[in-house]
């Protein structure tokens, strides 16, 4: 299981500069990835080049051992005609009604699953949709900003929670928020302007698990070459 | 500038008028007269009022029932002596000798049209009730009939009925005419109108446009004149094919003149008082118009 | 809202006679080009009852004839969604069809079906599919990306659950065009009338046609008037109810 | 693209003609009912030109009709959108309009027009533009929150700028509508030439079926059908112009 | 200039629990203010009250000497008919261009002034928006999540860009990010869940601004109470 990427280039039809150039990388899976930089700076580009050219002939980006990629983004809505209780339970699998339980309770979902879609606070539809994800099959999801609408301390422990349940599976977290992905990051792809010429830097995070004690010294020294990569 | 509004499309049975326009009969007479073609929408007589047209073909029972909601219409000429509305059947159907015999007979009729009238007063004659025949309502197309759903259809003799009779001939089929006139029913059909205030007010006018069309209906209905008529009516009706054509000028022939001695045009007085009397008995005037005052004729110019 | 569209269409319909009739007295007409008010009246008076009793079987056919041509356009829409040759090839048919005038068409089908009810009941129907027809593939073709993708990253999309969601969120616009067509389906059904039949309101009017009765017409099209107004009306009222039943409450905007 | 609907719809034309072959066949009508080959062929030869020429006027008529229609029903559309008292008397006037069938219109439409260019042009715009008004209304009635918000608040709404963004937001439902109303169009101007005008194939039409010419109007249909994929191919064509001058470039869509 | 809530209470129809039960709170502008509290606890509701409230006879909102309220949200769009560079220029008032270009280039968005909206990232979409807000006239701007979606090192010179730039205005703040709350604004509101039962407290921010050294101590205090407080 491993996310590789060598020499990628893409260039969105009707512009003159590449949003990513020559980039090359690779990550170990299973286990929590993130992709960091600033706004616009091509992290969702590269997401969504990773699922649309993953079985691509003469691919550059390899994904060895991971049949089913699965994109999930923030801005996703569920159809409006029934209750999002409903919804989730018409694309729960089969036998996996219990962790759909474990979920809700997790994400503090249950008292808005009678709600429609429309009806829920942003970080609501931003839990609902991530949930339908983590019920699928898939061997990498990707998040990208799947929880930007979402307070701090529940973030963490959605995070800390899906780390726990899906061991053997490889996320790519993508997200604004430097200490979250510093803390509870494995490999941390970072990007930066390519006005600064700095190219591409992979990070070790701290990979925090739950029931963690922060060694804060390590995280600030994370968070600094992080900071440096930037 | 004239407008002249015929009642419907430009075919062979309006070869005078086509004739008045093709041959210069109108120009001779000094006159700028456009030839229009009508249809139920375009009535001559709503557009005599409207100042749309100057003069127009009408039906009877179309004058008859304008004079009757007030309208200022005055009958200049009779194109037709004989009705070309009657009824095609096939020869191979008992014939039609005697009105009894329409008894159990499938009959098409325009409902709401004037050979609904015409069979009803037959009917009538023939003591025959609802019960007695089949009526059945007709459309434009003639499928009922050319299926042998409906035994008994309602044609222009001299347009439709020849086409009719064409296309089952080519399989075999031979056909009856059924003439309600044979049976003492005369309503009239298609004339001449203007309004009385074109009369009162252009009197010379009138004279000169009539005489002008009457003398190309004249030469239209002369089998001497046959390939030139032809040629003129081709010039306006393209798409029928020729020999169809030289049919239906026969067939009009036999209905605007009849006889060597009418001349064209003559107004059968007797026959636009019969008329008024089977509209007023079917209910479809308030009361009686008078007609007899409104009919002009070529003699009364 | 009804009793608001019954009287928005008197007022139109006043207008418009106004209009004709002043027309009539400017220009000195008789009663045979435009009838005056008694003569209308004494129409009207006359011929009311029956006239009221052919729009109401017009208006039987016209639901039916709706129905059909809502099946009709939703099948061919949902078929014809798709940029694929198939869906191209159903789209010409449909729209080729259409382009014939149904007075080309008539005959043809007289010949295949005879001029019954089901006649009369086809014609009506292609005369108001199509417009429907046209919304339907507009909604249908177009994505609605932010909800779609879920069910196709993960291998769940039927063609059902696309076209579920494409008309939910469209179902304004559905609703709309489905409840004018209501219109659309009550003129069909005359005019296959006038062409075919020997019942409704659309044989009457040829009646009248035949007869030069403007005074006929006018009733007729009064009558025509208050019906589609009420049925029109209904439907409406059903397109809410549909909405507010099917989709989130809207009460909770705020904004 | 174009090449592929004339070919289409050459395929369509030949079933039909396949299917009324077939029942002249099984039921053994006689070629005055329904033509057979030979018949077919050589009306075609005898009327083909004609035809060709008076559906290419047709198409004239039809190109201004549709433009008309256009222009009205984005008028009425616009005008109609808003609930307001207004709105709805506006859209129980264009409802009711359409309720009624151009046959019993026509000959009030003849009392004030006269018989010119000008009728004709008038039906055809009106049988086209109303359901081209139902899309309108439909598209035109549901507000864009997201993108409204902004010039809500800081008042700088103009119902210019409203129309502008639910149309844009809505643009390839309104490219369909519109391309497909040509078709509508086309009927519509073959209609009015039945009724109203003395050229055109409409005009044609009639006096086939007046002559029960059946293979004539089947000549009619093919050329109608040919004529009405190439202009329709075009529209789309153009639609997908519009489509990507004023939209952003769709180009950049990785998933 | 101040905004007040006596006793607000506010609940969805068809919804049997109150979001905002019996709020009381005063702010005072101008300054920079914050809402903050977990997802689904009625932020968004709260703002949208203000806005719709504020002008109705007896509410329970007032904001005296504030004319002009604003509420910005990240979900936000500009139509898509010309660049977003026109856009900007159609909402501009006269004489604030040179406002316009500043804020450009703080906002970083000079390079995709002549893109489309749809073909920016998510926080380039979010800046763009926020920018259009800016340069109208008014008393005080809610911004929902208004920079949810950009990089926090951005976000912070954004938002002292502002505060230096529009001494005058009050803002009212409402992210998810807790430290960039506590270290920016004035006063503070926490909205707890109705669960916990603890109502809303006020708290008083750093409200650093530009050019500020981190006093480690009190910043930590702050953040403690709003923890507290949350
Ligand atoms: N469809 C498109 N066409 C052209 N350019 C695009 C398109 N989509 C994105 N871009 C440009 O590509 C660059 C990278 O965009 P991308 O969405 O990948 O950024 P991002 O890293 O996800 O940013 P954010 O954190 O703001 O979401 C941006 O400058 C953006 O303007
Ligand atoms: N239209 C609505 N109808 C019914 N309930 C609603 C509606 N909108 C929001 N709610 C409910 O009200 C509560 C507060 O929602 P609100 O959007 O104000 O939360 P928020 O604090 O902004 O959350 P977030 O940080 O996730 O955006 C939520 O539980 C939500 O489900
Ligand atoms: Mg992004
Ligand atoms: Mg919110």
């Amino acid at each position: 299981m491993r996310l590789e990427c060598n020499g990628l280039k893409y260039t969105y039809p009707e512009s003159e500069v590449a949003v990513i150039d020559n980039l090359c990388f690779s990550m170990a899976g299973p286990g929590f990835n993130a992709v960091f930089g600033p706004s616009g700076v091509g992290k969702t580009s590269l997401a969504k080049l990773v699922v649309s050219q993953k079985d691509q002939p003469d691919s550059r980006i390899l994904a060895p051992g991971m049949e089913t990629i699965l994109y999930s983004y923030n801005q996703e809505r569920l159809p409006g005609w029934s209750s999002t209780g409903s919804h989730l339970d018409k694309v729960c699998p089969a036998g996996k009604e219990a962790l759909k339980q474990e979920l809700i309770n997790i994400f503090k979902l249950a008292p808005v699953l009678d709600a429609r879609f429309a009806q829920l606070s942003m970080g609501q539809q931003n839990r609902m949709n991530l949930i339908r994800y983590l019920l699928q099959e898939f061997d990498l999801l990707i998040m990208d900003e799947s929880l930007a609408n979402v307070d701090e301390a529940l973030r963490e422990n959605i995070i800390l929670a899906i780390k726990a349940l899906f061991p053997k599976k490889m996320f790519l977290y993508i997200s604004h928020n430097l200490m979250e992905v510093a803390k509870f990051c494995k490999d941390i792809l970072v990007l930066s302007e390519p006005v600064k010429q700095k190219g591409s830097f992979m990070v070790k995070g701290r990979d925090y698990c739950q029931g963690y004690t922060l060694d804060k010294r390590s995280f600030d020294a994370t968070m600094l070459e992080i900071m440096d990569a930037f | 500038k004239l407008n002249y509004r015929l009642k419907w499309l430009f075919n062979t049975s309006v070869a005078g008028d086509i004739l008045a326009a093709d041959q210069g009969y109108f120009k001779a007479a000094g006159l700028d007269v456009t030839v229009k073609e009508g249809s139920p929408e375009k009535n001559a007589i709503n557009e005599l009022e409207l100042g749309y047209a100057d003069f127009g073909v009408a039906s009877a029972d179309q004058v008859i029932r304008a004079l009757d909601k007030g309208a200022d219409v005055v009958v200049l000429a009779q194109l037709f002596q004989v009705n070309p509305m009657q009824w095609i059947y096939r020869a191979d159907r008992p014939e039609i000798k005697m009105l009894e015999d329409l008894k159990g007979r499938h009959i098409g009729i325009t409902f709401g049209g004037n050979d609904e009238t015409i069979m009803r007063t037959l009917l009538a004659r023939a003591g025959l009730g609802e019960k007695d025949v089949r009526l059945s309502g007709v459309r434009f197309d003639f499928t009922p009939f050319l299926k042998k759903k409906v035994d008994v259809w309602p044609v222009y003799k001299n347009s439709q009925g020849v086409i009719l009779a064409d296309q089952l001939s080519r399989e075999g089929e031979a056909v009856y005419f059924f003439n309600p006139s044979q049976f003492g029913v005369n309503f009239v059909a298609n004339s001449i109108v203007t309004s009385g205030k074109m009369i009162q007010t252009h009197p010379e006018r009138v004279k000169i446009f009539l005489k002008a069309l009457l003398s190309a209906w004249e030469a239209a209905m002369d089998p001497l004149n046959e390939a030139q008529v032809l040629a003129s009516v081709k010039k306006k009706d393209t798409q029928t094919p020729d020999d169809i054509q030289q049919k239906q000028l026969a067939a009009t022939r036999q209905l605007i003149k009849p006889d060597k001695g009418i001349r064209i045009g003559v107004i059968d007085v007797g026959a636009w008082k019969q008329t008024e009397t089977i509209m007023l008995n079917e209910h479809q005037i308030k009361g009686p118009v008078g007609i007899a005052s409104r009919l002009i004729g070529p003699e009364g110019l | 809202m009804l009793f608001r569209r019954i009287y928005q269409f008197l007022i139109v319909y006043c207008l418009g006679l106004v209009g004709l009739l002043g027309i009539k007295q400017a220009l000195g007409l008789s009663d045979y080009v435009i009838p005056g008010v008694s003569l209308i009246l004494s129409t009207f008076g006359r011929v009311s009852g029956g006239y009221f009793l052919d729009v109401l079987n017009t208006l039987s056919v016209t639901i039916f004839g709706q129905i059909i041509s809502i099946a009709m356009a939703f099948t061919v829409g949902i078929l014809g969604r798709k940029s694929s040759w198939a869906g191209s090839f159903i789209k010409v048919m449909a729209y080729n069809i259409q382009a014939y005038p149904i007075v080309a068409l008539a005959p043809i089908i007289f010949i295949l079906l005879g001029d019954g009810f089901l006649s009369r009941l086809l014609i009506a129907s292609m005369i108001c599919y199509f417009p429907l027809l046209l919304s339907v593939l507009g909604v249908m073709a177009v994505p609605v990306k932010d909800i779609e993708h879920f069910y196709i990253a993960t291998g769940r999309m039927r063609w059902q659950l696309e076209v579920k969601i494409r008309a939910f969120e469209n179902l304004s616009k559905l609703t709309t065009v489905i409840a004018g067509s209501a219109t659309l389906a009550m003129a069909g059904t005359i005019v296959a009338e006038f062409i075919a039949a020997n019942a409704g309101i659309g044989y009457s009017i040829r009646i009248a046609l035949y007869q030069s009765d403007l005074a006929g017409i006018l009733t007729a099209l009064f009558y025509i008037g208050i019906i589609i107004s009420v049925y029109q009306g209904m439907l409406e009222t059903l397109g809410e109810l549909v909405k507010t039943k099917w989709s989130a409450p809207k009460g909770g905007e705020l904004l």
